[in-house]
């Protein structure tokens, strides 16, 4: 009987956050990554066995994508599959695959939006102020040291959860409403500290005066302050939001950006 | 100010790291050194100017804020307008808000890069593929890393080398030639540009209510004045508040535990 | 200052418009026109002084903030308190707080109008069910409208327009004389009043909770200085916030629409 | 068959909108508006038919009350019902005089309180502050557009709803947790922004000095202001509410506050 | 400054009404005369300085925030930190938060006073069991007074009294001693001090999310400077939102007085 | 039949209020403070009956302790046991012995939290700020008359309420949601209420200085200050905290601090 040991595990670990997307191509994605990620695992289990280790490897370089992070359990759990089936357990190849099929999709979704979505979002909003006043500690590195500190321990707490309790385990996680907790924690906090970055980052005010007469009237200080502060910054956020919405392509968005405000500018009508 | 040929190649190897998922850490390395926040500061720093490079930078990443890789899609090649944008604005003497202005049309060239490295990968695939038919694992591994990354090291090393170390002088003299109006309508366009980033971040949450916590942070701010990592921890109280209320009745793992100690 | 008969006309014309229920858009129309706010200023504007009008008509406008006409009820009369106060306070210079004392009173008055109105019409009902006998459609809707509408329309313009055209000279009179001490009582009363519209609101609102929102209103208000549509967006992030956890577990039109798009 | 067009009710509609109430009285109250605003369907439904026609008005001008704009989908239903009975339905007079009387209590409620009691004041409480600053067209200008435009559509829109979906549809509004979620919300904006117009516009202090010696002590700024800042204001309103609450008329209160603070300030115990 | 001999048997005498739970409103007067808030107040009226006394109690009272006796356990002693801390901080001057430096250890020595008292009483139980057996109410009676409050009032008044007397000149000389550096360090304990009343507290109310609440009062305490009184009038407000959205579901007496009326 | 009146209430009451731990001890702890509160009553009941009076007296006696407020409704529904007992009805001595030791352990939980933990901390809170200013009114003579003013009627009403509704009475009120309510309405406010005072008492900063050349950088300006205001007196009640949580005895961690504060002092790391 072969046993995997924590070590071979956390030298799986290591190779797929290191090369999971080395040869990342259209055709298969991550599946040479997560081949090289588990061959030192098939070559143990498989030792004296090469047409068992060959199909092994002929089963892992099929199609494979999820999110590296959040989506490693399917590995470490397939891992735990391998070992089993290796052993004599009647587990057929088909299972593997399917299981890791039908997981990668689900994992890559909740994974994406968190930490894509929400958390690096969050940090970078936390850490970009200090580097617009050129605090290089407090700025990028606090926001690559935190980034670190919170994706590597989730990604190997993960990976040993899944190995050790299994599809069960990860499927239990997923549906626990802790998950749903932090989600709906993580998106307010984010929502409100985008909102302040808004503030921040997004200048734009009117130099327009009408001619009252002898007088005339500050646009921005008499009329647009007057309703709100910031109110055009969060006119053209939510503007840009809308058009977003209405499933313009992010890059014909970064245009009409570009252009609006060039022509505005140039113009006088809007400026910094 | 002048660029050297080992500054120029340094940068060019920066833009290498922070390709989207490239090795060294992968995914999660890459969610670092992609950032122009971070790059444009490592760029600053090969050009012994840190603190020009963190300001440009960070300039530079607010538009991506929520740039999302899902499933192998690059939207914009964050990296490259991070890299050669910060490169060049610090070699031309602009202001971080007209940098960003300029370096963020950059990000749409790069992802040519990506989707060539995507293509070319594939035939690396068909090698594998035989090299499993004769279960030669170390064949498989070596195909991995190899091949494919000194490709995409050539592809990206030598294009940046090459517009830092050739394109700094004539971007400056172009920007001199911008100075006044046009440059102040960059700094416009500067501007309104993270709207971008924070709008798609919006859009990634999904969901109606979120706007209305986006303009309660908006307003907080705004007539507050309080420093964002301030305003942060005030939404964190309401977020707290909110989800403990709205799961009050499902019992988790959480409450189990509270309901031990 | 001087007013002449065609502006006190008018000014009992703005009356006319202004009662209860009035039509030329009925009660649409006249919940506008009704309030001091508004007529207020529109007399303003016929004695060639709108924002003097505007001012004193917002000053007379806030004790009747929650006036609510239910089952053909009215409570006091603000449109005769907005047309006539204004009128005679801007004829004598006085001060918002202090018009606004002098003006409320008016409005018991006017309820006398309204009740004889509601009193006379009945005649017309009983017409209108003669003609109904006869199926005689145009004489019920000539019935509706003329008879009735002649005599508000008397009732309502002569009484204003003459207490307009001679009241002006001795109520600027009798203020002259008021100057100093009874004026600043005026303004102590003027300076409460606005309590009794803002109490009857909060009834109306009706659920205890109200006091506490209310009470946090208040508090927010004089703490921050902000201006009040500020006040009310973070009033609305508050009332959004405990809507949405009040009803969570019912769902509505609204969420299946959410888990749709 | 006769049949009723959009154009039918839009006629009824605006009929109803200008003339509800232009004979209101103590007798039938809103009876003769209802007559005269149905009156053009009633002549095209019973068209040939003139004891049907008498009978229609005599129906319609039994008592009628309600909120004008939130109860007008009663009418438009009463007209479905009327071109149904018209077309050979048999539908007896008594099942609309029954609806039209069985629905007028319950949404003149609503109405009143949803109109009058939370989106009126709050528009005025929007728009007063800028009138007092002398702004017009930030203030009743605004004032009114607002009003009409709130108004009238939710009108427009109940009033086809009413036809179109039937008393069904409208039962269902009415039970609909939509409706009250916006009620609880209005309710909510409304309290927070009275109790802020509480704040700007009640004005009552005190001039009192408590002679200590030497010094003395001025009460407003020493004792009233450590406790909470405008504490008499906020009392002021807390004691009329409590006023009204005990069942006392408004024009009482009324004149106790008039007599009250004439008194106090005649005395120099109060100022504005 | 100097105590004399009735000032110090005064202070003696407050001391022995501020041990826990004694008698003349038991637990309710001493929750009032034990903290030193009071008692240092009424030490400084004795003393002729209230106002310093007011001001030393209150800093010696912020350690014992949550001091909590349950089931007759007394962790320390504030009574006596808070009569003889402040009737020597006053005898030699000391600034308040020094004082409470020096004060709190007091609170250690007076619980041997408190155990004391507990176990001597016991024999006075015994002598009550047999007055039972005789049915001797007045007995009974006089036994749960007399002995056991004249053994506690000597044992408090005495030390007390003594340690006021003679104690207030040599520590006021070694207090000048202190001056400077020394002095300094015991006002930065004194600062620090008032964390464990607090902390205490927010043990005692355990419960996780209690945390939040506290550091919400703490940034919005620092960020927005208001008053205390003010703060908490904000913290009502939110306290009453959570409450009701927490038990939205569960009808109360409450809720049904609310749909009655 | 012999019958307790509203006067016998009262009187034993306020023995109980004035005399509960005059001869507290580690014994039968407030056992003779429930004798003596009860006697007259007693006397009265079992007037001609000393032997029952003895074996009254006796069962009193037994060992009691409760949170003597919030538990007193404890004595006064013993008593309304004993007027049934001494008037014939079947109630036998274990059944009020029971009682008493079966309520007072969970009387005693709620009511030493709710008004130790939560209320008094409440009040201290709200009159030690003005104290700090020497405002003795609004500071010790506000916090005594609040306390007395809140606890004397709910004893009493406590008290009164035992007595008439009896056991059932009181075991609903426990469980009701409305003592639920309060105790979480009263739990924010005080927790929130402290954070307040951390702020303005807990008194800590550095008067460090990093050299940098030929300036130096304030690490409290520039480095703490901008990460949170006030976070180091925050750090240290929150380290605090979490020593307590770990179960150090409170004496220990008074000792850790004044000995951290006066080393800390010394070296001039931190100042007041
Ligand atoms: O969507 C899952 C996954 O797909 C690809 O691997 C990349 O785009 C990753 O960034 C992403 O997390
Ligand atoms: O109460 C319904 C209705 O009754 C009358 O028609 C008037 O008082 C209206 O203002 C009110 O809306
Ligand atoms: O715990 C109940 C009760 O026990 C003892 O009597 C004392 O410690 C009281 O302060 C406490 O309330």
């Amino acid at each position: 009987m072969v046993e995997i040991t924590r070590k071979d595990l956390n030298r799986s670990f290591w190779r797929w956050m290191f090369f999971s997307h080395s040869n990342y191509n259209y055709e298969r994605l991550q599946s040479m990554g997560v081949t090289y990620a588990l061959s030192p695992i098939l070559k143990k289990l498989y030792h004296n066995k090469p047409d068992e280790l060959k199909e092994a490897l002929q089963r892992h370089l099929q199609f494979f994508n999820t999110e590296p992070s959040f989506g490693d359990p399917i590995l470490s759990i397939s891992i735990a599959m391998e070992e089993q089936k290796a052993n004599g357990q009647p587990i057929p190849a088909e299972m593997i695959e399917g299981f890791k099929t039908g997981m990668m999709g689900p994992l890559a979704g909740v994974g994406d939006t968190l930490f894509q979505g929400i958390i690096i979002p969050i940090l970078l909003s936390f850490t970009i102020p200090f580097a617009t006043e050129g605090n290089i500690i407090l700025g990028p590195f606090a926001y690559g040291v935190l980034l670190l500190g919170i994706m590597l321990p989730i990604a190997h707490w993960l990976w040993m959860k899944g190995y050790y309790t299994g599809r069960q385990g990860i499927l239990e996680l997923l549906h626990n409403s802790l998950l749903q907790k932090v989600m709906m924690f993580a998106q307010i906090l984010g929502a409100v500290v985008i909102g302040a970055l808004t503030a921040k980052f997004v200048t734009v005010s009117t130099p327009l005066a009408i001619p009252l007469g002898r007088t005339s009237l500050n646009v921005q200080k008499k009329v647009l302050d007057e309703l709100s502060l910031g109110i055009l910054p969060l006119a053209v956020t939510l503007a840009t939001y809308w058009m977003l919405k209405k499933k313009l392509k992010p890059t014909t968005v970064l245009l009409i950006l570009i252009v609006g405000a060039a022509v505005l500018g140039a113009f006088g009508i809007i400026k910094a | 100010m002048h660029i050297n040929v080992w500054q120029a190649i340094l940068i060019g190897f920066v833009y290498f790291l922070g390709i989207n998922a490239q090795p060294w850490l992968t995914t999660i390395g890459t969610h670092v050194i992609m950032r122009p926040l971070v790059n444009g500061t490592i760029v600053g720093l090969i050009l012994g100017k840190p603190v020009e490079g963190c300001l440009i930078g960070a300039a530079i990443n607010l538009p991506f804020l929520a740039w999302i890789s899902a499933g192998g899609t690059v939207p914009m090649d964050q990296a490259l307008a991070g890299t050669l944008g910060t490169a060049l604005a610090i070699a031309s003497g602009v202001k971080p808000a007209a940098a960003a202005a300029l370096a963020v049309p950059l990000g749409l060239l790069g992802t040519v890069i990506w989707v060539t490295h995507m293509t070319v990968d594939i035939s690396f695939v068909h090698m594998a593929d035989k090299a499993a038919e004769q279960g030669n694992v170390k064949k498989i591994n070596f195909l991995n890393i190899w091949p494919p990354q000194l490709i995409v090291f050539l592809m990206s090393v030598i294009p940046v080398a090459l517009a830092v170390y050739f394109g700094a002088e004539p971007v400056a003299h172009v920007i001199n030639i911008l100075k006044g109006r046009p440059m102040d309508v960059l700094s416009v366009i500067g501007g309104v540009l993270p709207a971008l980033g924070i709008a798609m971040n919006l859009r990634a949450m999904n969901g109606k209510g979120m706007i209305i916590f986006f303009i309660f942070g908006f307003l907080l701010t705004v007539y507050s004045g309080l420093p964002i990592l301030v305003v942060s921890a005030f939404a964190a109280f309401i977020g707290y508040v909110y989800m403990t209320l709205y799961f009050k009745n499902e019992p988790t793992a959480d409450q189990q535990d509270k309901s031990t100690d």
